[in-house]
């Protein structure tokens, strides 16, 4: 339990740390790449499905599954679009 | 033990994303190595835990691939913040409804698991709606200014409490029901956040949503005693704050007053201009005005955005180019419908990198040029930031392009821009106006500049 | 184990970011305070000492709360001392 | 629970002591963080964990206390390097005793906790033995030169070898016995480490060490299951490392370079300059040259700290003020015995914070500068690490002091500087030399200075 702590903690930290100097050229991308990594709900949603006992659990992680999917690669895909228009024009 | 090893390279992967998001020349490899962990990381998730219901599982997952790829790959430029919000919106949703399903599995477990799986289903759905509502103001689905609803203020604090309290008792006595009801508070407090934002805001809200959706995932985590999760969520949790923070900063205005300006601002009003006079100028003029420049700065705003018109003021720039003449584009941090947005719109118009110049680029050298092109932008030009400190932008950075030798406005009217703020600018002498669409407008000027 | 692992990887990203950007001027009292931050193995020590059981062990232990203690007391002090000159001039 | 929370708290004090001492305005705040931390971790470890012996450890700690503070309290400004190292000792000894009295109570424990005690002792006193000799070196105790060893690159494979086979062996067959030998091999491998590191170099090697104890202390932090250990001894692994890593940066050569240099580089014979003449001025020369300038650059290097010359240079230039002369103080990066030691000595001496200018601040400006007044520096001004690149400092930033109007040498000799590469600028029509020991050279100017 303190350890899952510690690790908050500590990762809270590392968040700020390298997202606190980034400039606004790349707001966007940043804010829709972050947008896909919370997409790894889909592990637990996954998890959670996997175990169910219950149609209603198996109804709700079966939609958890769905909607995290879209989040993932949505995201990944929307920032890549982005960062590639920006690729082409760099030295 | 391997199942955790694979969790932690993942996590490790997120963070070198975040770490290569930050920098220019690292972004597109830093989110594919984003992509990398989280294809391992679900792929390990489901040899590992889909013990039953495999089938289904994957079923599930092929429907959001189809969904979110070809929306994702259709998607406008212009249209990216309401697909950033829709994208947080649905992921909110997961997190909510994975810590319900395992609190149906489980409710009878510690209070520190309650706690978690509480915060995870109201964060969660706060997020979820918030950003329904947040994409139906982009999208024009609704209107994207401020909506105040009547005892407004009263009805969300309402709502909270609720909240608060349906929290507290979740925790203290585990019941489904209980949660269902807190799920719904959760999803009336996210509308209700969201409405008073307005237009030009709504990207702060859906950074500072983007957020709390990583809180919930952070909170699920503990839920689901997963530390990919909790470390997954807490990082886009910690980035997302600070990204909100470094939005608004670069706004000039703090956090609260856009986030609740429209609960306490005194409703703006903006300077009827009409007893002023203002020259505005033919598509001709405007073309001979540029044509025989030397050095012309195009600064961009929300409207050519909203116009599309970047294809159009692209195509402007490398004619004026061929005839001679410098140009480059001034690219105020805000301007358009997202920090970063014009970036990415030109970018995807072709426009070289280079010639996308920020303030500090261009005012230091701002009187030595001799057109000032303004082109959907208004605020971020208002000489009024810079000099008049009771107005409401006051501190907000600008391009000085007063200072410029001319100045032409390109926009449909004499309506203010998005702060609601009469821009004295427009009546200067200096000013020549070219009302109209700013698509329209530049595809003409086009037009007459062949002719020169 | 792996949260124990995880909290090392964490750590070491803090610890990059944290110090990646610091200026020359400020190296040597960065270094003594990183100095006497390790000193932390005092509480190790105190630990070990506190549960010995044999007379050897009480012997390493004591010496090590020793060392540590020496580090820990110095390290501080020291920077502070630095730290102290620097501060009378800045605005 | 709480223990650990308390823990938990003291963690947060050390990254917060870090992020304090890498910002001017914060690190004298963030080292009482750092120290407040420690306090509250310290005492819930004895009031928790001194289950026996608990006047023992009281007493263990007072006699640390009572060497240590007089220690650091009463240590001279020039003297920093080595009292760090010192400290650095200790606390490495002290790591690797805990991971050996560990094991001693219990030594039939898992594979992995055998691996972590085995790092923890072989880093541990790697560090201890290894500081012992910086110390030794910086106190001037033994030679500051490069120490090679006949076949000492053999020997140091050699006991590396025996090294990581004792460190195998202990991880597979729990052996007290073999422990300790490792141990030995261990503190060989500081003392072999070090030696061949020459005079101004050691600081890079101290930093190397540090970050070699955080790490010992880290891996104790597994052997003990301390969290608190683990995120402490790896905050200072990190930090170390990136801040060996700038120090390299700043002296503009690679980090193995530096540590193993003394092996591979040709021994660096100064050019005998004797055929070449030099000018050698008198005391009343240069206090003419000075008290006449407009404007005096004075850059300090190694020999001024040796000289403990600070306090004499800093009533020099406020003389010079007096009689309206401008004067600034460029201190190189690397300028002394340590990174940002200059700055240090003096910050001791009294001499204003923004007198103190860097690198970037002086060379734009140098070519109106009339006198550089060198005080016991060399390489940091030898214009061939610009010009020059088959010079073995070539790439290393300097100050163009042969760009001002004229310059002033104050050092003992024709010797060159650490780096052992002739200046040319000695040689210089500009230049005129002020034999002598720094502080003597210094105070006769002062006396000159007044009869002027
Ligand atoms: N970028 C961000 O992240 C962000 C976030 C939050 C808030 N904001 C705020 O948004 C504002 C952005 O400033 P800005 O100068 O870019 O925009 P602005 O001040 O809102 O002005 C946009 C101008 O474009 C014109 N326009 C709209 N549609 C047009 C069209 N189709 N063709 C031609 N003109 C059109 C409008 O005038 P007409 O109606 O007369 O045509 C308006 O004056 C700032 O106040 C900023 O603080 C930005
Ligand atoms: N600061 C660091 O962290 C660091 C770390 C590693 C390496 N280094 C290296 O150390 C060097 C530092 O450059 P630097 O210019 O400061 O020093 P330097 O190049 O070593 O020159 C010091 C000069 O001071 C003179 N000197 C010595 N004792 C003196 C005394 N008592 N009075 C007057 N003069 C005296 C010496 O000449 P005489 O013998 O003729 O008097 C020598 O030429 C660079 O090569 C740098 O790379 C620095």
């Amino acid at each position: 339990m303190i350890d899952l702590l510690t690790i908050f903690v500590l990762a809270v930290f590392v968040g700020f740390e390298v997202v606190s100097k980034v400039s606004t050229i790349l707001h966007t991308p940043l804010m829709s790449g972050a947008n896909a990594i919370h997409g790894v709900i889909l592990v637990g949603a996954i998890l959670i499905t996997g175990n169910a006992e219950s149609a209603l659990e198996l109804v709700l992680g079966l939609l958890a599954v769905f909607l995290a999917t879209v989040n993932v690669v949505g995201g990944f895909v929307v920032t890549d679009r982005m960062l590639e228009m920006f690729k082409g024009h760099k030295r | 033990m391997t199942v955790q090893l694979v969790y932690l390279v993942a996590a490790l992967c997120f963070i070198l994303a975040l770490k290569g998001l930050s920098t220019p020349r690292y972004a597109r490899a830093g989110n594919l190595i984003g992509a990398f962990g989280m294809a391992i990381a679900v792929v390990t998730a489901y040899v590992h835990g889909a013990v039953h219901n495999g089938l289904l599982i994957l079923v599930a997952m092929a429907l959001g691939v189809v969904v979110g790829i070809p929306a994702a790959r259709s998607v406008k430029m212009t249209a990216i913040p309401q697909m950033v919000a829709l994208f947080n919106g649905v992921g909110g949703a997961a997190a909510a409804l994975v810590a319900l399903a395992e609190f149906l599995a489980v409710p009878t477990s510690s209070v520190l698991f309650r706690v978690a799986t509480v915060l995870t289903v109201l964060i969660g759905s706060v997020s979820f709606s918030g950003s329904v509502v947040t994409f139906l103001k982009l999208q024009e689905l609704m209107t994207s200014r401020p909506v105040v609803l009547p005892a407004g203020q009263v009805v969300s604090v309402g709502v909270a409490v609720v909240s608060v309290v349906l929290a507290v008792a979740v925790s203290v006595f585990p019941s489904g029901f209980l949660l269902v009801l807190l799920a719904l508070a959760g999803l009336a407090l996210g509308v209700l956040f969201v409405l008073p934002v307005g237009g030009a805001d709504v990207p702060i809200a859906i950074s500072l949503l983007n957020a709390f959706t990583g809180l919930a995932v952070a909170a699920s985590g503990y839920v689901l005693a997963n530390t990919l999760l909790i470390v997954a969520g807490t990082l886009v949790g910690a980035s997302g704050t600070i990204l909100t923070r470094l939005m608004a900063q670069a706004m000039g205005r703090p956090l609260t007053n856009i986030l609740f300006g429209a609960f306490t601002a005194p409703a703006l009003v903006a300077v009827a201009g009409e007893q002023r006079t203002v020259r505005s100028g033919t598509v001709e003029d405007v073309a001979i005005l540029l044509g025989y420049a030397h050095s012309v700065v195009v600064v961009p705003g929300y409207g050519l955005a909203v116009a599309q018109a970047q294809h159009a003021a692209r195509e402007l720039v490398h004619l004026l180019e061929t005839r001679g003449v410098s140009v480059s584009y001034g690219i105020h941090p805000v301007a358009g419908r997202m920090p970063g947005h014009m970036n990415v719109l030109l970018a995807e118009a072709d426009v070289p990198y280079e010639q996308l110049k920020e303030l500090d680029d261009i005012n230091p050298g701002i009187t030595s040029v001799d057109v000032a092109l303004v082109v959907g932008a208004n605020d971020v030009v208002n000489p009024g930031a810079r000099d008049e400190p009771s107005s409401p932008i006051y501190g907000m950075p600008i391009f000085d392009v007063d200072r410029a030798r001319a100045v032409v406005f390109m926009k449909r009217s004499m309506r203010p821009g998005f702060a609601g703020v009469d821009n004295t600018l427009l009546y200067n002498d200096k000013t020549t106006l070219l009302f109209g669409d700013a698509k329209d407008s530049l595809t003409k000027l086009l037009a007459a500049l062949k002719q020169l």
